[in-house]
């Protein structure tokens, strides 16, 4: 008998609070494999959001800090920078990393810093119910963009992969999806590929991961992840960014 | 008519919310004074949600309370937690089909019923809230069902006629099961 | 006049726009995204501005760019939203740039809850950021209150040049209760120090720089003659029973409503109980407080949803005169039968 | 010919059906006649010969319901 | 001993680096910036943490992140920086994590001016951000004292899980004194809270969020709990002259040592006049106060560089047992003369 | 008789408080000049930042304000919302637009708001005494970077105008310098197509400007200019960055 | 053959030396003779003659010293 | 001695806070009790500057006065700005180089030096401050000019021999004018 599938060591046996169908789920899952099979669990330090993975540190099994909305990558800086030979990593949302934290997440990126961003890219505000991110697509309908976000009132939806990109302290920028098995598989290397350049020392790394928000969305499940395929990746293109050699 | 005071509880997308927002509507238009508050959770997903319908003749001073007259519960975790907070001899009417055990309490006037499967029965899972609400109306009189019934169309203005057809089958099919089993 | 149910938030949000408020910016946060989320559905049909800033200092910036060309404009967050406005409140108090400021308070300190709290008080009524400045601050106490007092507070901002702050408990904001919709009105105030290009007069200039230790000075002592004048003239409170009220209740915002049902069941049982419901929290009634002291009451009760900040200003207000005591909770707003318990216990050791 | 064997932690499933939807074997399935402490129908094997212990189920679901092994 | 000549900014760094301080981030401001260039210029050699954040508000999170793994860590600011850094100080107490916050004040509010004030006193002594919470606040008035309190900042720190904030007027960062230098300390407390990784332990998780209502208000009690302990304990100043001085001087900072000038000064002129230098701004040392009443003194005067802010915590200490006068300016240091000048007024009005 | 250069009425008669040689006053000048040519004085609105141009207001004859640190395109936005007629611009520092002020300035760009921005990129903090910028170029000594700034400890340099091209709703973004006449003749025509990309609503536009700080570099104004050509032009290339058609 | 004619607003001048620098004739200097209010020795055309009026002193000038007129 | 609060002041670039750190130095080294404040103005170029050096036999309680005894100026901003201030009968030190005023007061001891020209006449026009340092110490005594000179080399420390060189040159060259002339 061999065991295909089972909790992994780095989440706890415990019940997550996100809505039915909601990836948030499946990245934390995806995560912890990871720091399992790198064996990185006892070193690992991460950092929790503000946004629907605020409570993340119910499920991780290892040493968790709460950031305040936006800091985490100031935080995971005050940690790394204390503790170099630990690995640090920050989960955040969209709107948490590129709304009200985008000071410090391009900075953490332009100083090279040598720690990982898990970044949940769902258009939307999940946690205080459906506002408008920066990264909600054109016409789309929001609580604060009730009639579809419009360009000439809102802007542009930002790109983070494509934007950080642009720094030289940026080591590895991937961005991925979870809308089907293949996705969560490509979306696992791309963590294990981000948490290897942090381990060398090269500096910067994100993993831009494409998530559902059934709820908010107003959608079933399945009808998210088929609007992650047809709608969100037209707009944010999967792919590596930027691999500093 | 003194001061009433009516909780609704249970899991957050059930609906508790709206069923404390239907009453408060009807009682207004019943020309009485109300207020609506509910525990607000969007922070926290996956979490209870409750909320405090009070209904009075005179002005309201205090539109907050611990210990409410009434109780709608809709899940187990409801019935644990406000149970106890329940005003002597009130009322509580319970979700049977999610709520495995009985109360502890002898003095309330329980009133039970399955709505989950009520709701399944009608081909309409959403419409849980309205069936139990109905149910509680024609038993409490909080407001005639006659009088909640007419003012059903100016609660859902803006609601396809669809949803307000349903939402009022699943409110005549709670009334029914009242009239029948309490 | 017929009313209607409206939520507390959605209340101050109308208030605002009936009171000619035409730009809203602000980042979401709960308890208070509901008057964004107001704003975002009625502005692009009446023509006024609905921004989401990309964070709260942002949007405090953006309402101090927008106060600045005379316009009346708003923001509202809570808590740890509040606090990254300090800096820009601060600002905006030295520039003196009218503006309505919102804070449906949730529990702290940190991220905290987003259950009832009233812990911002010392924020709101000290001032959070640097300097010596004031913002006025109201509390409402029900929801026709939010909308009233959003109308009113907009005229305060303009006639004092001022910040104005509402502080409401998260109950507030999110409770429904109904309420009669005010006439709008049609502000009334010049602004000729206003930045809108400057056609036809001197260029005019928002700064709140001032480098020589004499004008900084200078500027200090006016803002404070300003406050001053303030207080001669703007502090509010509700009184009820006081005038043979041997126990005072002070309470303010929901929590006073909650408080007033307490006195009306302490009356019942004898107990000569009265509350004073500050209406100002800045300026602080502290008149209200000495004339029921001078009335007779010899104990004074501060019930607030916090660790019992608002005492100080009592105590203040007093000046030893009466006794002042707490009681508090946090993340909940206490039913009056517990409040009566209070009152009844201290009644009983106080012999009352 | 069943290669996979499958265990449910039914209490967290929250019928969501992300892995009813990309089990290739059409294995799965929610229980209408059972509704779990959080209110759902659950998962459960309709099928459960048909399952080839391929771990896509267990790959898709966000709550850690399936465990999966393999013969 | 060897005096050394140093800047007050600069000795506050070193004293720093002496209580095993080994990372600081932060971001320029005048008149605080020397902290950091200092700490630039020191940390790379003896293998310590010096980051420049992108902002305050970055800054005070990097402080977050490393006084989580338990370091002795620091940052600086000045004003409208302080400001930015109130979410943070809000969430670094409610975390109950240990550090150093330094204000080298100067004038606002707005952008203000850079000359000295003390006018942060409300924002340091009441919290300017969001929730029920203190920092210990420590007033230093000589460059020596920079250097011993920024040591004894770190150990109150360490000993209460809080964070403490050093304030001083722009002056005392920029003047020079002769100080000794201290020796360095080894930092002694267990934390067994820190996040280091979860070798050989169960994982530590540090939060401010606490959903439920009881469990937020649990943790709101646990704090005041703790505040109260400080209170009890670590209540500081320093009292000169007080025995049986009719009017009392309070100040504190680098105004105390004008004000204490002025006393020698009156005293010589037959004034029973005394000095209060609270040294502990949080908690503030209203017994000292209370003492000199009880001893006589009739009058107290508040002497500040701002528009009077310490008047309510002596008012509040005095409860109406001694009147309690103001004399403020802003931007400026008065000179002891000028001191003694409002002194003698008084002192001719009361009959002193 | 032909007036070859005067001072332009877009600048009141009143002494600049600048260092001696600085570029800063150079560029004011051209700023008003472009102003007065446009005929655009009566319906301008500058928002100053914090930093050596804090006073500019002093300087300018039009409707001015000052802004906190980094946040002049959060208040430029305020304005410009309100009177969407007027032309509205700041002038910001590296240290206020490129360190504190990133998030405001990434987002003005990102919501394509239709304002103007002028970006004094010296490498340096002038005004607080010579502290490291986002842009100090490696190895560059400054008062937090006595060693010369190192990329394992202090990242590296933002290129700005690179980073904000990524964005959408730029519309104009180009990088200048005016260490000589030809160079300042090119910024005064780079800023006049900035002014006009707003005048036709075209969205978000910013002139990044290399310029000098003699006084915290430590060298003659000469040498200054020398340093803008030989060192900072190979980091910070000139050119448009992005044009909206 | 002189056809620039220029204006000095001395008292403004910090010695840069840019309008010295980038004068394509040779035409400006420092007087080390007169100290101003700043305390500096200010611009001054050292050979007034030269000057065409090309304007490239004044475009280079921070603190606009230099108007130029051109006959 | 009894305590002597000497004021320095002149343009930003003029180099008067390193000529009271120099005094503050000298008269530390030379065993008194020393403060030096300067009003710091690094946020607004091109203004004025100033410091205050307290010089006492005792614990300087004080360091801060409105009204030094002596005033050394650098420019005529600074004239303006601090000749009502010094204490009555004090001394007056004047740039004349740069002031082109005669002090308004008579009860000043008033020493005057064009340093500038000094300086530019020895080749080292950064020298200023200490050509006037020398001068007001020879003439004040505030501090030995021996004692001065051998601090010298602790005072300066860290910087090049020849900057070293260069400083006391023109301290002697300031020596020596007030030796000829006051
Ligand atoms: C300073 C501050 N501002 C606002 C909030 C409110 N808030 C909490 S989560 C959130 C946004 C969450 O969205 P996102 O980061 O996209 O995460 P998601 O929930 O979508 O996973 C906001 C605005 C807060 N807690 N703190
Ligand atoms: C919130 C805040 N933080 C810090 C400062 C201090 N400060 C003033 S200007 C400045 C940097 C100026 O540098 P830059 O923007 O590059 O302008 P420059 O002086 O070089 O033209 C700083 C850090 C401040 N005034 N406000
Ligand atoms: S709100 Fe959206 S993002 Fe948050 S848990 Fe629910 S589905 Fe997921
Ligand atoms: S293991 Fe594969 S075949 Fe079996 S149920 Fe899961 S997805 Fe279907
Ligand atoms: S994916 Fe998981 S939660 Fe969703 S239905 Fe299947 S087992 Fe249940
Ligand atoms: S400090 Fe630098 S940038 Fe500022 S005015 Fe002087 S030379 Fe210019
Ligand atoms: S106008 Fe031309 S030639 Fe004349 S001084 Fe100026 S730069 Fe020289
Ligand atoms: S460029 Fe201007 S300031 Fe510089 S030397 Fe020439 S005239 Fe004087
Ligand atoms: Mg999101
Ligand atoms: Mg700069």
């Amino acid at each position: 008998m061999k065991v295909v599938a089972k909790r992994p060591e780095s989440l706890y046996d415990k019940k997550f609070h996100y809505c039915p169908g909601c990836t948030h789920g499946i990245i934390h899952r995806v995560i912890a494999e990871c720091i399992d099979e790198m064996g990185l669990r006892e070193k690992t330090i991460g950092v929790c959001p503000v946004g629907c993975g605020v409570l993340a540190y119910e499920y991780f099994n290892f040493d968790m800090l709460e950031a305040a909305h936006g800091r985490a990558p100031a935080i995971a800086t005050g940690i790394k920078r204390m503790l170099p030979e630990n690995f640090v990593f920050t989960y955040q949302g969209d709107g948490d990393l590129a709304s009200i934290g985008m000071a410090e997440i391009v900075h953490a990126s332009a100083r090279g810093e040598n720690i990982t961003v898990i970044f949940i890219n769902n258009t939307i505000y999940g946690m205080t119910g459906g506002q408008m991110a920066p990264t909600t697509l054109i016409g789309q309908v929001t609580t604060t963009s009730p009639y579809g976000r419009k360009p000439e009132l809102a802007g542009y939806p930002v790109r983070m992969a494509e934007l950080l990109a642009t720094n030289e302290g940026s080591a590895y920028i991937c961005r991925t999806s979870v809308h089907n098995p293949a996705n969560v598989n490509k979306t696992k290397k791309a963590i294990k590929k981000a948490i290897q350049t942090q381990l060398e020392g090269k500096g910067f790394s994100m993993v831009e991961i494409l998530s559902t928000c059934p709820t908010n969305w107003g959608m079933s499940p399945l009808k998210a992840l088929e609007r992650v395929e047809k709608e969100m990746i037209p707009y944010f293109p999967l792919g590596e960014f930027k691999v500093k050699e | 008519m003194e001061e009433k005071q009516v909780l609704f509880a249970g899991f957050g997308g059930q609906g508790v919310l709206s069923m404390g927002q239907f009453l408060t509507h009807a009682a207004l238009s019943a020309g009485k004074h109300v207020s609506w508050v509910p525990s607000y959770g969007a922070e926290m997903r996956g979490g209870t949600a409750n909320c405090l319908v009070t209904i009075s003749d005179e002005e309201i001073s205090s539109p907050i309370t611990e210990n409410p007259l009434m109780a709608v519960i809709l899940n187990r975790p409801s019935l644990d937690k406000f149970e106890n907070k329940i005003k002597p001899n009130g009322t509580l009417v319970i979700n049977s089909s999610l709520v495995d055990r009985e109360p502890r309490r002898d003095d309330l006037d329980v009133l039970k019923l399955p709505v989950n499967e009520l709701a399944d029965r009608l081909g309409n899972p959403r419409g849980a809230n309205m069936i139990l609400l109905g149910a509680y109306l024609e038993k409490t009189k909080v407001v005639e069902v006659e009088k909640a019934l007419e003012y059903f169309d100016v609660i859902f203005k803006g609601k396809s006629e669809e949803v307000i057809r349903k939402n009022k089958e699943a409110f005549l099919a709670g009334v029914e099961y009242a009239r029948q089993h309490w | 006049m017929e009313k209607v149910l409206m939520k507390g938030n959605e209340a101050l949000a109308e208030g605002a726009i009936r009171a000619g408020c035409r730009a809203y910016f602000g980042y979401p946060i709960t308890p208070s995204s509901e008057i964004a989320e107001y704003m975002a559905r009625k502005y692009p049909k009446i023509g006024g501005v609905f921004l989401q800033a990309e964070s709260e200092l942002a949007a405090i910036n953006m309402v101090y760019g927008a106060a600045s060309t005379g316009a009346r404009v708003m923001t509202a967050s809570s808590g740890p939203g509040i606090s990254l406005k300090q800096e820009g409140i601060s600002f905006i108090a030295e520039a003196e740039l009218p503006c309505v400021i919102v804070n449906i308070s949730r529990g702290g300190p940190g991220l905290g809850g987003i259950q009832p709290a009233q812990s911002d008080y010392f924020q709101a009524t000290r001032g959070g950021g640097h300097g010596d400045y004031h913002t006025m601050v109201l509390a409402p106490a029900s929801v026709q209150d939010m909308m009233d007092f959003a109308m009113e507070g907009f005229e305060l901002a303009d006639k004092y040049r001022i910040p104005v702050m509402i502080m409401a408990e998260g109950t507030l904001g999110q409770m429904m209760e109904p309420i009669i919709l005010r006439d709008p009105v049609t502000p009334g105030y010049e602004k000729p120090w206003a930045t809108t290009g400057c056609k036809g007069r001197k260029p005019n200039v928002i700064t709140t720089l001032h480098l020589p230790p004499e004008e900084l000075e200078q500027r200090n002592r006016y803002l404070k003659s300003k406050y001053d004048l303030i207080k001669a003239r703007e502090k509010r409170a509700e009184t009820f029973m006081t005038e043979d009220a041997k126990l005072v209740l002070v309470a303010f915002g929901l929590m006073s409503r909650v408080a007033k049902r307490a006195v009306m069941e302490v009356r019942k049982r004898g107990i000569k109980a009265g509350l004073i419901r500050p209406i100002t929290l800045w300026p602080f009634p502290d008149e209200h407080i000495v004339e029921a002291a001078e009335n007779g009451a010899k104990l004074f009760l501060s019930l607030e949803i916090n660790m019992g900040q608002m005492v100080e200003d009592i105590k203040l207000a007093l000046n030893g005169r009466s006794r002042v005591e707490f009681y508090g909770r946090i993340g909940i707003i206490p039913n009056p039968e517990e409040i009566v318990g209070v009152v009844m216990q201290i009644a009983e050791r106080e012999g009352l | 010919m069943a290669r996979g064997i499958l265990t449910f932690h039914m209490d967290r499933c929250k019928a969501c059906e992300l892995c009813v939807h990309f089990c290739p074997k059409g294995t799965l399935g929610l229980d209408k006649k059972i509704i779990n402490a959080l209110g759902y129908h659950p998962v459960t094997a309709v099928d459960p010969e048909s399952c080839t212990g391929c771990g896509t189920c267990a790959l898709m679901c966000p709550d850690l319901v399936i465990e999966v092994e393999r013969e």
